[in-house]
C-alpha cells in the first residue's frame, strides 16, 4: 500500500480537547459505533471531550425508544451511559431532531405531542453549540454515514 | 415468482446488507423463490475470515453458509465487482457462484429489488 | 507519534462519489486514515500508494483484510486518537 | 436524450394493484415524498393500492412526533390523512422499527419502554406482509433514497 | 401508452455507484425512468441516448432542467403511473 | 477560525445540502468566517430557474442568494463539476466563484467539514 512511516517533524499541537459531532444514524451507520470506540480510547488517553453534537440522521441515537435485538449492541443505551459516567454532555440539534421525530418534554409541549423521547442525557439545542466549539479551538471530528 | 434481492454495499458500514438479507430469507421462509445477488462493494459480503467483534456486529458469515439450507436458491456475485477487491474463488465463501450483473440475469427474475 | 499536517479520514468504499473528492485534496505532508468502508480501498492501492496512509484495524478485520496490510499502517483507536489529536487538521470525509 | 416513444407492441399487463415499499426517510431522502405523489396519481387512475409497507429507514415515516417547520410539508402527516381517507394499510417492518425507535403501545409494554410514537393508521408486522404482496401479485413499487 | 419489458426507476445522481448498475442492466424494450436526483443524467446524455428515457416533470422544475428535455420525454406523475402499470416489470434502482 | 462547508450532494433528493446551509449561516451569524463549495452532484444547488413547488419543497435560490448579506464570505464551485454538469457562467446564480477542489483550497480554511 503505502510508504512507512514518516518521522516527526514537529512538536504535535495540544490538540488535547475534542468535540464529536455525529451525523450518521444507529442501525444505519457505523458512524455512532466508530465515534463510541473513538470516544473511550480518547479518555483513556487523557483527552477531554467537551460535547458530543449530534446533527441530521445523528439525532436518533439521542432516541429513548431504541429496542434492538438482545444480541446486538444497544447503542442509543451504550452512549447514554458513557456520558452519563464521564460527565460529557451530548447535545441534538433542534432543528434535525424536530423535523425527525426526536423531541424532549417542552418540545412535546410547544407542539401539542403525544410523548416525548428523548434519552438522558441529552438535550436539544441549537447550532450554536456546534459554533461555540468550532470557535473556542475544540478539535471538532465528524462521524458520518459510510455509504 | 423468483425474486432476486441485490446487495450492493459494502459490510458492517450500513444495516442495508443486514436488511436485504432478511428480505431474502423470509421469502425462503414462505417457500418463494429467491437468489442473492453480490455486486460493487457489497461482494466483500463474500469474503472469507471476517472477524466482527472488534467492530461489536454480529458476522453474517454463518448466516450466509446457512442460506442454501434456509431454501436461498443461490448466492451469486458479480465477476467484475470480485475481480475488482481481489476475490478469487479461494477468497470467496463456499456456495458462491460467480456471474455478471447485466440484462440477461435481470430478466431471469419476476422480482428485482434492494433492500434501500 | 507523527505530525500531519493534514488528515483525511476517509469511511466510504471507493464507488463512492466522495472518495474520489478525498484523493483529490490529499497534499504534500498529509496523512489518510481508512475507517468503516473506507478501508476496502486497501484491496485497490494504486492510487493512494504515495501517501501516509493507515488503516483501522477492527475494520480490516471486521472486513477479513488485516492481512492485506503491514501492522505499522494498521492503527487500534488508540493510534486514531493520537493521528488526530498530533495532526494540525483533520478532514472527515 | 432519448429515442422518440416506441409504438404499442401488445396489450399492457393489467397490473391494477400496487404495493409500495418506501425506506427512504423523510427528511433525509426524497422518497416519502415522490411515493405520496405518485400514490395520489395511482389512486385518481383508478387503481388500487393494497399497502404501503415502511422497511429500514423508511420506518422513520410513521414517526407521530416529526415536527417540521411549519412553512415545510408534514410528511408524516400528509401519509396518515392519505391512508386514513383512502383506506390503505400502513405497515412498518417490526424488525426496522423496533431498532430505529419507532413502537406502538404492545411493543412499548413488552420492552417496558416509557412511550409509544407509531402514529395512526400505521400499524407494526413483519416482513410476512410484505412477502404476502409479492406472492399474491401486486405490482411492488420501491421508493428508496437518492444518495 | 407503451408497454415497456422492464422499467427502469433512476433516482440517483451520475455519481452514484448504483447509476452504473443500472445503466449495466438495460435491455433492449426496456424503458428508463428518471426521477429525483436521477433527472441530473439529462445533462450528461451518450451514455443512455439509445434507450426508451423518459424523466419525471416535477424533478426537472426542481432542479432547472426543464428545457433539456423535449416535452414527450418529460412525464408527469399520471405518466409514471402508466408506465409502472403497463411495463412487465419495474426495477427501482 | 475559517471554516470551509462542502456541499457534494445534489438539491432536493437529500436534505443534507440544507443543513450544510443551516451550519455556514450559524457560523455567519456568530460572526465566523465561513465560505461554501460546491462540488461534485453539489454544483446543482447553484443553477438558475429552479422551481421546486412540484416537489413541495422550498427552493433555496434565495437563500443562496442573500448569502452574502448574511455573512457568508464566498459561494465556490468546483470548475470540474460545473463543466461535467454544463454549468457556464450564464448558468450560473450570481456570486458564484469557480474554483478547483483540492489540497491548495481545503489548505487555506482552518475547518473543513460536510453535514452529513
Amino acid at each position: 500500500m503505502i510508504s512507512s512511516l514518516p518521522e516527526q517533524t514537529k512538536t504535535p499541537a495540544p490538540a488535547g480537547v475534542f468535540t464529536l459531532v455525529i451525523t450518521g444514524a444507529p442501525y444505519s451507520s457505523q458512524a455512532p459505533q466508530t465515534a463510541l470506540r473513538f470516544a473511550r480510547a480518547a479518555l483513556a488517553a487523557n483527552k477531554r471531550i467537551d460535547r458530543v453534537f449530534l446533527y441530521g440522521d445523528g439525532v436518533h441515537l439521542a432516541s429513548s425508544l431504541s429496542a434492538p435485538p438482545s444480541d446486538e449492541l444497544n447503542l442509543c443505551d451504550a452512549w447514554s451511559v458513557f456520558l452519563t459516567e464521564n460527565h460529557i454532555a451530548g447535545v441534538a440539534c433542534i432543528a434535525s431532531a424536530l423535523r425527525r421525530g426526536l423531541v424532549d418534554e417542552s418540545e412535546m409541549q410547544r407542539y401539542q405531542l403525544t410523548a416525548s423521547n428523548l434519552r438522558a442525557p441529552f438535550e436539544i439545542a441549537g447550532l450554536g453549540e456546534w459554533v461555540d466549539s468550532m470557535a473556542t479551538g475544540s478539535r471538532v471530528l465528524y462521524f458520518h454515514k459510510g455509504a | 415468482m423468483s425474486t432476486l434481492i441485490i446487495i450492493d454495499q459494502p459490510p458492517y458500514g450500513s444495516w442495508e446488507g443486514r436488511e436485504a438479507l432478511d428480505m431474502a430469507f423470509s421469502l425462503a421462509a414462505f417457500d418463494q423463490p429467491v437468489s442473492l445477488l453480490f455486486c460493487g462493494a457489497g461482494v466483500n459480503w463474500l469474503r472469507k475470515g471476517q472477524d466482527a467483534a472488534e467492530v461489536q456486529q454480529k458476522s453474517i458469515e454463518r448466516n450466509l453458509a446457512a442460506a442454501p439450507v434456509f431454501g436461498v436458491e443461490a448466492l451469486l456475485a458479480d465477476r467484475s465487482a470480485c475481480d475488482q477487491y481481489g476475490l478469487d474463488d479461494a477468497a470467496l465463501l463456499d456456495h458462491v457462484t460467480i456471474t455478471d450483473l447485466g440484462k440477461e440475469l435481470t430478466g431471469r427474475f419476476d422480482h428485482v429489488a434492494f433492500a434501500g | 507519534m507523527i505530525t500531519l499536517k493534514t488528515l483525511h479520514i476517509l469511511n466510504k468504499p471507493p464507488e463512492h462519489s466522495r472518495y474520489r473528492l478525498c484523493l483529490r485534496a490529499i497534499g504534500p505532508g498529509d496523512g489518510l486514515l481508512l475507517t468503516e468502508n473506507g478501508v476496502l480501498a486497501v484491496t485497490r492501492l494504486s492510487g493512494i500508494d504515495s501517501e501516509r496512509c493507515f488503516a483501522l484495524a477492527a475494520d480490516l478485520e471486521a472486513r477479513g483484510l488485516s492481512s492485506q496490510v503491514s501492522t505499522d499502517q494498521t492503527v487500534s483507536f488508540d493510534g486514531m486518537v493520537d493521528l488526530t489529536a498530533s495532526a494540525e487538521n483533520v478532514i472527515s470525509w
